[in-house]
């Protein structure tokens, strides 16, 4: 799919929570957001801290790899517009626990039998092609080889 | 019954399911019951909130004018699942500031057909990435619970089967029928392990109740039940994972908005769990009842399983739960789902639930739960 | 000031105006600004109400989850334009009730471009047949009184000379010119014989109160500001054809919302409205405002087109009105545009507002009008 | 307007607000619904009185002729489905006082300045052409000639 995409043509799925080399689909890192404050960790580029609401925030990149915290198995066709595989085929969702301090909700790439609470994963990118629209530099969690 | 207390004097329902009719229609429908039951006139209520979270702007005195001229306040008021209880709430507060004497609060929820539209709650990068599925975050919630306390899909599916063998006597349910274990177990995964016949669906529907003083309460007669405690609360950082949320701390265990709500409850009704007889719950999948009664504190944490399993949340079990059906079997009109609970424990402590009825029931629980952690909690004594 | 007394004791405002802002960034903003200057911390809130028309489900969560983590009730109130005036009246009542200290009432609104989508409060019908636009029924409610007392454009239009000349020295108003009356004469007439110059616009903004007893504001300090008197109400049958009206009775004669519950609103405060040093009054259009100082007892009926020649509803006049400048000046963030004025009236009772201060203002009027004859009028006294 | 509506697909307006018949584009008339417990007279078939909140109402026929209360003129095309000439022409709105004890909402035929509070109009058939769909029953007042 990343062949598709021309240059300029890859976008985030959101601004200001994936980041990676403009032409390089394969790269693909988690914004997130730690408070100077109170050192709470947040997912995405925030302006406060949802836990002390102090503004005092300094961007950071999440870890890659974590642990599996729960998952679920998404057996319908999710409503609006999922940019997923058509026709589309169950796949697994989880929250990854990062040693960062945070539980992050994403897909989780993969067989939906193979996971288990406390696996290994590691974020990977997942380019998500829109149908007349651009293509989208999104994420989901793998299992880490071996 | 203290002077200072708060009652409610009328109850009213129009059933919760998929109708050809108007928000009007239904919410007439409920208003006009409550008021016949309370032995009052629209003219006698001095201030009304009408609960929703799907109808549009200025539903209130949309439909409740269709009651006749009145010039009283009439808000909307919205706090997600739990809006019917910020509604009755407000009203209790209204009447205990002495301002005003009687007050009617009326839900009503006329739902989108099939799945709700995701963009209304949901991010974008969300929608596209496959995260908007609500069910997928009660699901998670249940798959760490047995991975924590040894929870089975038995005890999940038992908790369905009791729903729905109750809602068979309750004429306002949306399904009314039973099934067993085997069916329900065998029934398609949603979001696994929640299989359908565990899970609630979005309907149309409405109730009402009339508040008032318990003083004017015993000059007009009629079965006034005391409104104990009304609390409301909207979960702290973190502390649920409900839908839409994108991530959820690893470091900050906040007591979560069921527990935090019903200690306010309990505190403002000056009782505990073991005080209460009956209990209508956010079953908005069967395993959330389960986590529920153990943030109620009817059981240890982890507990919840085993308890349901042995069948202490039967009607004539220790502590029975959703003698309605529950939600499960109503559908959620959400605007209008609190209050139905209330209707149902108010026919329970006056005695007048028939088949479904729990023996003796003097206090009663009525709990939601819903999207961005809005809890609310209503403690009702005969 | 008693200690029974309710209070302001903190404003905040985000200018009114179009704005590349989210709803979180304009409420955040206003929310502590008001904080601020009560010398509160937002833990120091016992009970929050989101005030919005057009905003989404749950926007009190989640705006206010970004001021910190806290588990109190937030609540998403609504009544068409007079939203933040019934936030207002929950937060005085759950006050006096005695089971909240201090509450925050948070005005938020982000308002569709253009035109509004018709559908959302007009019937099909309508719609097909051109009666859905909202200038057409304030401009039939001028005509007749042109009709029935000999009010003139000019008259209407030195209004809006008035209201355009204040907003110059308000730094939160979307437009700051002054015009002259040739300019406004001049300009395009939307629906005779209201003109472009005439009307206000829907747009964004923000404006929160911070509302507590006396006691606890003097245990804080600061410049509190007393609630005397918090009414809400809708209009009486076919008291008001404010759109989207298809018809009115032409046999009853119900008196005006604004009369209704001004009158409410003066018996709560114990005055009348020559007690009263200056107005802010929802001039959705130039006319809108000679009627309401009618109705709420400025002068005789039929009287508002002279008053306003005269120059008596000027700043430095016998009673000021919209020395901010106005809705026609603000634009009207309809979830905010109450609180906005109490926000106007809050700083002309401390004296803080600069070359539009009324000189000596004591008690101050905030009164807002819209769909289906809502109405809310608030009495402030410093 | 009438010739281009085949029989069958000329409706109402609304249900319960206007009946004519059904060939028969030129016949209008308003219905309206009157409080057996009150009197009061409201537009339309109605279930409840506003007034008195009663449900026992009988059906009527509001009267074709009466007098303007109040009107103004529309400058600008209204916004959504406006189904009026195209491309725009200002037009006259007003509240017609119907002797039935009810000022009806309506649009009003003829020159816009030539309205003054007090005339005579008289109900008339304003058929309403949408673009692909059918055409609709509605109404207006005019001048009553003479
Ligand atoms: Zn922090
Ligand atoms: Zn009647």
């Amino acid at each position: 799919m990343g062949d598709e995409t021309a240059a300029g043509e890859l976008l985030p799925v959101n601004e200001g929570l994936v980041t990676g080399i403009d032409n390089e689909p394969r790269d693909v890192q988690l914004l997130g957001s730690k408070c100077d404050r109170c050192g709470e960790v947040s997912l995405g580029a925030n302006a406060v801290c949802l836990n002390c609401g102090s503004d005092r925030i300094t961007g950071i990149r999440l870890a890659p790899e974590g642990e599996l915290w729960t998952y679920t198995v998404i057996r319908h066709r999710p409503p609006g517009g999922y940019l997923g595989p058509d026709p589309f085929e169950p796949f697994a969702i989880g929250l990854v626990e990062l040693p960062d301090g945070i539980r992050v909700m994403a897909p989780l790439a993969g067989d939906v039998d193979s996971f288990e609470i406390g696996c290994r994963l590691r974020l990977e990118p997942w380019i998500l092609q829109s149908r007349d629209g651009p293509a989208y530099r999104a994420f989901r969690f793998a299992a880490v080889a071996g | 019954m203290p002077d200072s207390d708060i009652v409610i004097l009328g109850t009213g329902i129009h059933p919760f399911g998929r109708f050809d009719k108007t928000p009007e229609d239904l919410g007439v429908h409920a208003a006009r019951q409550a008021l016949g039951e309370a032995g009052l006139e629209w003219s006698d209520i001095q201030a009304a909130y009408l609960t929703r979270m799907y109808l549009p702007a200025t539903s209130g005195a949309r439909i409740l004018r269709r009651l006749g001229s009145s010039d009283i306040s009439i808000v909307d008021i919205e706090a997600a699942c739990a809006s019917g209880g910020a509604g009755l709430r407000q009203a209790v507060l209204a009447i205990r500031s002495g301002e005003v004497d009687t007050a009617l609060v009326l839900g009503v929820e006329k739902m989108p057909r099939g799945f709700m539209d995701p963009s209304m709650i949901y991010a974008d990068w969300q929608v596209r990435m496959g995260l908007s599925m609500n069910p997928a975050y009660w699901s998670m919630r249940a798959r760490r619970h047995m991975h924590e306390f040894g929870t089975t899909e038995e005890q999940i599916a038992r908790v369905a089967w009791k729903n729905h063998r109750n809602s068979v006597e309750n004429p306002n349910a949306m399904y009314r029928k039973a099934f067993t274990m085997e069916q329900i177990l065998a029934s398609k995964p949603v979001c696994d392990p929640i299989r359908l016949l565990e899970i609630c669906a979005p309907n149309d529907g409405a109730a009402a109740v009339v508040v008032t003083t318990a003083r004017r309460a015993r000059q007009l007669g009629g079965e006034p039940v005391a409104i104990e405690a009304c609390a409301h609360t909207v979960a702290r950082y973190s502390a649920d994972f409900r839908c839409p949320a994108d991530s959820m701390s690893a470091t900050i265990s906040n007591p979560g908005p069921t527990r935090v709500t019903s200690q306010k409850a309990y505190e403002q009704a000056g009782c505990g769990p073991d005080d209460i007889d009956c209990f209508e719950v956010q079953d908005t999948d069967a395993f959330c009842e389960i986590e529920i009664c153990e943030q109620l504190g009817l059981c240890e944490r982890g507990e919840g399983g085993p308890m349901a399993e042995e069948g202490h949340t039967e009607i004539g079990g220790r502590c029975p739960v959703n003698m309605s059906g529950g939600l499960i079997s109503k559908g959620e009109p959400v605007g209008a789902s609190h209050l139905g609970q209330v209707v149902e424990i108010v026919s329970q402590l006056r005695g007048r639930s028939g088949a479904r009825q729990v023996e003796g029931a003097r206090v009663g629980l009525a709990h939601v739960l819903g999207a961005g952690g809005n809890c609310a909690v209503t403690i009702l004594a005969a």
